[in-house]
């Protein structure tokens, strides 16, 4: 039962894209109609209306885009129905599709970690659904058809889902790349600009390279077992040194997807290019897709888990925190912003996966399920804060016609709602208390300071370090996010865009926000529910739970006992309102103080202040450009025109400012450059004369012949 | 076993064998194009001679049809064509020499000897005149890719290609009493075609590119410039 | 009943803050041979502000005048977490000392964003700095706490006081280490000399100053407050963790007015050092915080590295 | 059996009936409805072989069994589908002044000379006919390449011409070696080239004659499947041909010489019981592999482009023969099919494409999809299924390779991942600036057939996801047959 739940989603995900491509098929559907008109001429009246009246010429494009994601929606709303079900029930489903290779059909495992990965997507699908049919009625029909935005849409959602189901390495790859190709369509929708493309080249490179070492990785288990299902693969008996090997391929493979440092770089490329709802779900799902395969990878597939893997693991996520808060906080782009922080949430959750790891193996389940539970909770959380923000940027855009947030400002009071829905995006990546990215913050840094009971000095005083890291990301993290939300939202606007911008008109497009930032302030307030339903997979993965021995229950949250640590948000939440309530009713009891007056701000008695004088971008982050210098490459400059009989006398001054990452020149150039050599060189053995040919083939010959003798 | 003791007939083989050999030298130190064209006439001569012998020594008539072919094609039409094609492009006065005729030459002898060196594992399943003749129609099928390699003109790559084909012949022949008749009459038929698409070829790269010299045909390939 | 004490202990910490930057003033005016204002001085100044009408820039939008309610209601909620007087508070239990970072990043972030909210060059500067060294000082504070929260292998505040009152007086390297690191990350939260001088009105060197330049009124009565909570806070931590001694650990009202006495005196010679520590040294240029705070970072990492290497090491 | 005569008469039929009729305005529309009836004949045969399991003709002249029967369906198949590509196409070539009613006339007749020959390269089951064809096929074709008449057509079909014949000449030296051990087990006569009996046989051969049999035969079939370093003419003839010639050699051609050297190969490790013959192969095949994906980065022209593609892709499955387990077998078959589907529909578009932007330069071919989108799409999913993504077959084939080299020989694994990635690189920098982007001033759509393209996708796409009962169990007797084992 449930498992058709699972199924109905992907088919009609699936149904949702081939729906699409009917967008240009009006001519046919016109001529269909009329040819049923024609044969059932006593059809029920009021079918021949409806068809009638959504054959429309008019209404036909729209009727249809919000079929599509009507369609989309409710595979979403499927998909959370069977990811609850699955939870709850703890039911691990086994099914067999026919289809596959002939002697191994596709096999399907529905648990509780597909599961839980199915209600993340379930509810970012949803929220993009309501999101998207107002969003994509800005693109003009001609440049950027609808066809191929929904037929791709649909079948990325479904690959997303295949992958969530697949029980055998060959369903798991085709569902892989098809998530991986059809991302690719969309990463290159708009492709008339050549960074577009370039992007999307970039993205689709790296995927395949991903894929390529998750199918090695697959090989190796595969070599050792019978056969490619996981059930084969789990029993595969591996040595230490090739389970290495595949932890180390699968990290390869789908920490591409996953963005770790240093092979996130097709991340900020790519998200900012996509669609707005679909950088969403790339940024806010698909990564967690590539998480779901290193932990069923690492947790499942190879399930003895050493903790040398959890050191790399929190080394690499901790390197990626940080480089990605860092990077993020310098751009001026805010869907590549974004992106970058993805990157660095990212490896929040990878470095509490590796904390999990490595207790794990030291002999501690329960601390292990606790990591674990902090890595899939932030994953989680992930997914509703960063989809909630794309979607703004992408309302943003669809307003202001602009990316660059040194071209906003001054929003907050033209576009009250989409503000405040931003806000609290903001506030959940920056982990503030009561919203939901604090919340497994937290359980990240209570995993980190149980490092005490670990036997060994390095692990014991590597953990601590990581979390201060962790410490440093949160902060920078908050710091960041000051700078997008002050300097998109407050001020005053730094351009004509933005200064003429308004609130969106159709206030469906509000609605995919307001879900997820409803569930951003519930989740962060009552995290129970969710780490409830996370701890039915670290049952059926590690076999412990978390401990959860506080006496009020649903109110606390004490991971590992009352006595060490504990968090109540309903209480701090009470807190809050006591507090904040008891001081703005004190202070505006008197009538007479209670009006505020409106001057204008000071300005030093120079006059005439500007948006101009507005701290931008590049100057909010200069103290940080200056401390972390090294971090990237700078190049900055001010260049002066001058003028006068002397030269002397300025007369414009330009700032040039221009961030790069460091892995481009010191790990991607060189293997560009690399192959364009090689490429050269093995050019040269095709020279164009017939005799050098000649000669290849002769010299081959009495080379074979000499081997064969 | 010495040459003594073997009768006749072997020893015409190899004696035939011997002689293809040499012609296969001859031509690839061969400088002049008529008189290229001249060794190859005589080497399919030899083919030709060797084909009857060993359809008069089995008394298996489908070879001296073989024959017959071989005779008619490799004899007379294909030095025929060629030899026209020469005398139209006016190129029987030129000399062509080769960069290094010693080095190729030395290199025509150790092919010899590799044929036989290649050939020695089989040494103790076959009599000495199938070694011979097969290591003989090895060489001859190397030395003829050696001199397409080493001469620049279409017409001594087209001697070239049919006396390999003349090697392959050979061994067909002396090593296996000839292949069945289907086959032998859907090489020949093959190699008549290609001496038809040969002369065609000739008409089009002599329009093309005013020469015969395929060292010219250079248009096609991958090197930076 | 224990609820109840939380709740006075916390309204005990917000009245007396003000009291605590009264005297802070006395002290650092007598080492430098001013006149010192009335201890009580803040008082008026905060009674003053709350009588008078905001003055709000035009420009400025809801953040800007709600900012003020968040950063006080989030500082009292901070305060209440920590022990001024009695250990074993439930409102301990309810948000442990990361919450209590927590707390303290929030009221930053909508300060910060408050700054920004008016437009001017001064607000942008003021949160640029801010959310500067308090980046840099987060991460030095929690390697101070997680020094703490390691040796007593909890992060709960309340908890984590009575072990160390139940230790004795244990000399811990680690805890020296500490200590100095989150006195200088305290310096650095709390706006003191030599990161920033809370009484300085000169733009290029203002940090927390520029960010609230806008406020008036009510607004900056809040603030004001709030940040004499913090200075408090910071103070009752240093003192509280590090040398327990004298804090309640029932709820007798004659142990609850020793512990209250106790953490008065001790609150009282804090602030002479600090006054003293401000009299005696200059503030920084801006950029040398980052030395300033890396250093607290590296005691704090000492400080946990001894601990794990010297005190724990199986 | 009458089918497999049927199949041999009908292009026979055409060839004469093109060369003695001339060219007319309906011949392309003629030359489909005869190559529909060749299909017809083979889905005939393949019926008969699915009823009846493998037949071999009275005079034993005639071989079907599931190895070549699935190719001669496939052939049939592709050529349908290029001849339906190939009438508007060749019209269009004709209206531009390229071409003249006399090499159209050619042109047809060859293209139905060429089938022929691939027919019975397929069904016989004579080793000596299956070179003569392969000849044969060579000398239909090398016209073709020329037919332009450019400079550098001629140089291509010159150079076609002289490699592959000279390559032929050694698997004839290689058909004569078989021959003699043959003889030498006194199976001498009209038998001995026969390879069912030769197959039944094959442990009494002499295995040095016959390994030196099978370099000789590799050496000439190789240059024909453009193994490096034989493979110098396979781009320059597929560059300068018309593209439908391109589309059947690369769909066909090669992957019947492969099918050649395989036949042979099971002789030859019938005899040797040892893997020398897999060994030449994997090391001939990687080569071409890793050294094509190289290539692919370097072009400029995109037929060129493709061609290289399909060296690359012939490598990989020359190797995958080479490595011999049953996955790896089953593995080739299937590649063998999905890469003449992919391929020859990947021409199909490219040579519309050309056609839309005047020319076949790929800095002159842009913005595609915004042209005339079914064409650009076409190339652009051909090209991500022949880059072997999934769900598309060749996934399928490059998977199961992948797993049986890591299975078999672990250390090469990371040599092929590493040309299927630089492969995929080479061909999308190419591909999407072709596609992508904004089309150039007074580009216009040109008329084009692309249901080809659609079904051949489609077919492969299907092979992806699953793989039809009958299909299956003909890859898995085939399998059988070449490896010695079932697959899985």
């Amino acid at each position: 039962m449930i498992i058709v739940l699972a199924y109905c989603a992907v088919l009609l995900s699936f149904a949702s894209g081939l729906l699409a491509l009917l967008m240009n098929q009006q001519s046919h559907l016109l001529a269909a109609n009329q040819f049923i008109v024609d044969k059932y001429p006593n059809l029920a009246k009021p079918l021949q209306n409806l068809l009638h009246y959504s054959l429309d010429v008019h209404r036909f494009p729209v009727l249809l885009r919000q079929a599509v994601f009507i369609l989309l929606g409710l595979s979403g709303v499927f998909a959370v129905l069977a990811g609850l079900s699955v939870l709850l029930t703890q039911a691990v489903i086994l099914d067999q599709i026919p289809l596959g290779l002939p002697w191994l059909p596709w096999h399907v495992r529905f648990d509780a970690l597909s599961g839980f990965f199915f209600l993340m997507i379930g509810i970012a699908v949803s929220a993009v659904s309501l999101y998207g049919p107002s969003y994509v009625n800005a693109y003009d029909e001609r440049h950027h058809p609808f066809a191929v935005l929904g037929l791709f849409t649909g079948l990325f959602v479904a690959g997303m889902l295949l992958v969530l189901l697949a029980n055998d390495a060959f369903m798991f790859m085709i569902a892989w790349e098809l998530m991986s190709v059809a991302s690719y369509f969309l990463v290159a929708f708009q492709h008339e600009n050549p960074a577009n493309r370039r992007a999307a080249f970039l993205y689709l490179l790296m995927a395949e390279v991903g894929a390529l070492a998750i199918i090695l990785a697959f090989g190796v288990l595969a070599s050792f077992a019978d056969g490619f299902t996981f059930d084969a693969l789990r029993n595969a008996p591996l040595s230490n040194l090739w389970a290495s090997i595949a932890f180390g391929l699968a990290l390869l493979g789908f920490g591409m997807k996953v963005g770790i440092f240093p092979v996130h770089v097709w991340l900020p490329e790519a998200h900012p290019v996509a669609p707005s709802h679909i950088s969403a779900l790339m940024s806010g799902v698909m990564l967690k897709v590539a998480l779901y395969g290193l932990i069923r990878f690492c947790f499942d597939l190879l399930g003895n888990v050493q903790w040398q893997w959890g050191v790399v693991l929190v080394v690499l996520g901790t390197i990626s925190a940080l480089g990605g808060i860092l990077y993020a906080m310098m751009q001026s782009n805010l869907k590549r912003l974004l992106a970058y922080s993805s990157v660095e949430n990212v490896g929040i959750m990878i470095m509490t996966l590796g904390l999990a790891m490595i207790f794990l193996d030291s002999g501690f389940p329960q601390l292990a399920a606790l990591g674990f539970l902090a890595a899939l909770f932030h994953a989680f959380n992930h997914a509703l804060f960063k989809n909630l923000l794309f979607l703004g940027a992408g309302i943003l855009h669809h307003q202001t016609h602009e990316l660059n947030i040194d071209h906003m400002g001054g929003l907050i009071k033209k576009m009250p709602h989409t503000s405040l829905l931003f806000l609290v995006g903001c506030m959940s990546i920056s982990s503030l208390p009561l919203f939901n990215g604090f919340v497994s913050e937290w359980l990240a840094f209570q995993t980190a300071l149980q490092a005490d009971v670990l036997d060994n000095g390095i692990l014991r005083s590597l953990i601590p370090v990581a979390a201060a890291a962790l410490a440093l990301t949160a902060a920078l993290g908050a710091a960041c996010f000051v700078k997008v939300y002050g300097m998109i939202f407050l001020g005053q606007s730094r351009s004509h865009h933005s200064e003429k911008a308004h609130e969106v008109g159709d206030k469906t497009m509000l609605a995919g926000p307001i879900l997820l930032a409803v569930l951003c302030f519930l989740i962060g307030v009552f995290p129970g529910a969710i780490i409830n339903l996370i701890d039915s997979v670290s049952l059926q993965l590690i076999g412990q739970t978390m401990p959860n021995d506080s006496t009020l229950g649903w109110l606390w949250l004490a991971p590992v006992s009352a006595q060490q640590a504990s968090y109540s948000p309903p209480l701090v939440l009470v807190g809050v309102l006591v507090a904040g309530g008891a001081t703005f009713w004190y202070l505006r009891r008197n009538p007479e103080t209670k009006t505020m007056r409106r001057s204008a701000t000071w300005d030093c008695g120079f006059g005439g202040i500007n948006a101009r004088m507005q701290y931008n971008c590049s100057a909010f982050t200069m103290p940080f450009r200056r401390i972390f210098a090294n971090v990237w490459l700078i190049d900055e400059r001010i260049d002066k025109t001058m003028k006068g009989a002397m030269q002397q006398d300025v007369a414009a001054v330009s700032h040039h400012l221009q961030i790069e990452d460091h892995t481009w020149g010191r790990l991607y150039q060189p293997i560009e450059r690399g192959v364009n050599n090689l490429a050269r060189l093995i050019g040269r053995i095709q020279t164009g004369n017939i005799r050098t040919y000649l000669g290849y083939s002769f010299v081959t010959l009495l080379l074979m012949l000499w081997v064969i003798s | 076993m010495t040459l003594s003791t073997m009768d006749f007939y072997t020893q015409a083989i190899l004696s035939l064998a011997a002689l293809i050999g040499l012609t296969s030298f001859l031509m690839l130190g061969q400088g002049r194009l008529l008189r290229l064209i001249f060794i190859f006439a005589l080497q399919g001569f030899l083919l030709t001679l060797t084909t009857a012998l060993v359809a008069y020594s089995l008394d298996n008539p489908h070879l001296y049809i073989s024959a017959a072919l071989t005779l008619a094609l490799k004899v007379i039409f294909i030095p025929w064509m060629l030899r026209k094609e020469v005398i139209k492009m006016n190129m029987h006065r030129d000399v062509q020499a080769l960069t290094n005729k010693t080095a190729v030459m030395m290199g025509g002898a150790s092919l010899m000897v590799f044929s036989y060196y290649v050939l020695h594992p089989i040494v103790h399943t076959t009599t000495t005149v199938m070694l011979n003749a097969l290591a003989v129609s090895l060489s001859v099928v190397l030395l003829g890719m050696l001199l397409m390699i080493a001469h620049r003109q279409a017409v001594a790559h087209v001697v070239g290609f049919m006396s390999v084909e003349n090697g392959l012949f050979f061994a067909a022949i002396v090593a296996t009493n000839g292949m069945p008749m289907v086959v032998e009459l859907g090489v020949a038929f093959d190699v008549l075609v290609a001496a038809v698409l040969f002369g065609i070829f000739f008409l089009h790269i002599r329009t093309s590119i005013d020469s015969l010299d395929v060292d010219l045909l250079n248009r096609l390939h991958e090197v930076d410039k | 009943m224990n609820w109840l004490i939380a709740a006075l202990q916390t309204a005990l910490f917000v009245l007396l803050a003000p009291l605590l930057a009264g005297w802070l003033k006395c002290c650092k005016c007598a080492l430098q041979n001013r006149k010192a204002p009335s201890v009580l001085q803040p008082y008026r100044d905060l009674l003053k502000l709350t009588r008078k009408n905001p003055v709000v820039a035009e420009q400025a939008s809801w953040v800007f005048t709600r900012t003020p309610y968040i950063v006080f209601s989030m500082t009292v909620l901070a305060a209440s977490v920590v022990p001024l007087i009695a250990v074993d508070l439930p409102t301990s239990a309810s948000a442990d000392v990361i919450v209590m970072v927590g707390f303290f990043a929030f009221a930053r972030f909508f300060l910060a964003l408050a700054g920004l909210d008016i437009g001017t060059a001064f607000g942008g500067m003021g949160s640029s700095r801010e959310m500067t060294i308090s980046s840099l000082a987060e991460p030095a504070m929690l390697m101070a706490v997680f020094t703490l929260a390691m040796a007593e292998s909890t992060t709960n505040l309340s908890v984590a006081i009575s072990h160390v009152l139940n230790d004795g007086l244990l000399l811990r390297p680690s805890f020296l280490f500490a200590l100095y690191a989150l006195i200088l990350v305290a310096v650095a939260e709390t706006g003191r000399i030599p990161v920033d001088n809370p009484t300085t009105h000169l733009e290029l060197t203002m940090i927390h100053e520029a960010m609230i330049l806008e406020y008036s009124g009510r607004h900056l009565a809040l603030i004001e407050w709030a940040s004499q909570i913090k200075l408090m806070l910071y103070g009752t931590l240093i003192v509280n963790i590090f040398l327990p001694w004298g804090i309640a650990e029932n709820f007798t009202s004659s142990a609850l007015l020793y512990g209250l006495l106790i953490i008065v005196a001790k609150l009282a010679a804090l602030a002479i050092v600090l006054a003293l520590s401000e009299t005696l040294l200059a503030k920084m240029r801006l950029f040398r915080v980052q030395e300033y705070l890396s250093f607290a970072y590296l005691l704090g990492l000492l400080g946990l590295l001894s601990h794990i290497i010297l005190e724990a090491s199986r | 059996m009458i089918a497999a005569y049927f199949i041999l008469l009908i292009p026979l039929f055409g060839i004469v009936f093109f060369a003695f009729l001339g060219h007319s305005e309906n011949t392309g529309r003629f030359n489909v409805w005869l190559n529909v009836a060749s299909f017809i004949a083979t889905l005939w045969l393949a019926i008969n072989v699915l009823n009846g399991g493998t037949l071999l003709s009275e005079d034993k002249a005639f071989l079907i069994d599931p190895f070549n029967v699935y190719l001669i369906v496939l052939t049939a198949f592709v050529g349908m589908t290029t001849s339906v590509f190939s009438a508007p196409y060749m019209a269009h070539e004709k209206e531009l002044g390229k071409l003249n009613d006399a090499r159209l006339k050619l042109y047809y007749s060859m293209f139905q000379g060429f089938m022929l020959a691939m027919y019975l390269v397929l069904t016989t089951n004579n080793i000596g006919v299956m070179w003569v064809a392969m000849e044969g096929a060579t000398l239909a074709t090398v016209l073709l390449v020329s037919l332009y008449r450019t400079p550098e057509s001629i140089e291509a079909a010159w150079k076609y011409f002289i490699l592959c014949g000279v390559g032929i000449a050694q698997a004839l030296f290689g058909t004569i070696l078989l021959y003699y051990a043959a003889v030498q087990i006194g199976d001498g006569g009209d038998n001995a080239l026969l390879w069912s009996v030769l197959f039944d046989h094959a442990d009494k051969l002499n295995p040095e004659i016959l390994e030196l049999a099978f370099v000789f035969l590799l050496m000439g079939y190789g240059t024909k499947i453009g193994l490096v370093p034989l493979h110098n003419w396979l781009p320059d003839a597929h560059s300068e041909g018309p593209t439908p010639m391109s589309a059947i050699l690369s769909g066909l051609l090669l992957n019947d010489a492969l099918y050649a050297v395989v036949r042979n190969k099971m002789l030859v490790d019938g005899a040797t019981h040892s893997q020398i013959a897999g060994y030449l192969m994997m090391g001939f095949g990687l080569l071409s592999f890793l050294v094509a994906v190289f290539f692919l980065h370097r072009q400029k022209d995109i037929k060129r482009l493709f061609s290289y593609s399909s060296i690359e892709h012939m490598g990989l499955m020359t190797f995958a023969f080479g490595i011999g387990g049953a996955n790896a077998t089953f593995a080739a078959l299937l590649h063998m099919t999905v890469h003449s589907l992919t391929k020859s529909a990947i021409f199909v578009t490219v040579g519309h494409a050309a056609q839309v932007a005047g020319t076949q330069s790929m800095e002159g071919i842009r913005g595609l999809i915004k042209t005339q989108p079914k064409i650009g799409w076409g190339l652009l999913i051909g090209t991500v299924a022949i880059a072997g993504f999934p769900p598309f077959g060749v996934f399928t084939s490059e998977f199961l390779v992948l797993l049986a080299t890591m299975h078999s020989y672990p250390w090469l694994t990371p040599l092929l991942l590493l040309g299927i990635g630089i492969a995929f690189a080479g061909l999308f920098r190419h591909i999407q600036a072709m596609v992508f982007g904004e089309k150039p001033e007074g580009q216009l759509p040109v008329k084009a057939n692309l249901f080809p393209v659609m079904v051949h996708l489609a077919l492969v796409l299907w092979l992806g996801l699953a793989i039809p009962g009958f299909l299956a169990h003909w890859f898995s007797q085939a399998t059988l047959l070449i490896s010695g084992s079932a697959p899985l």
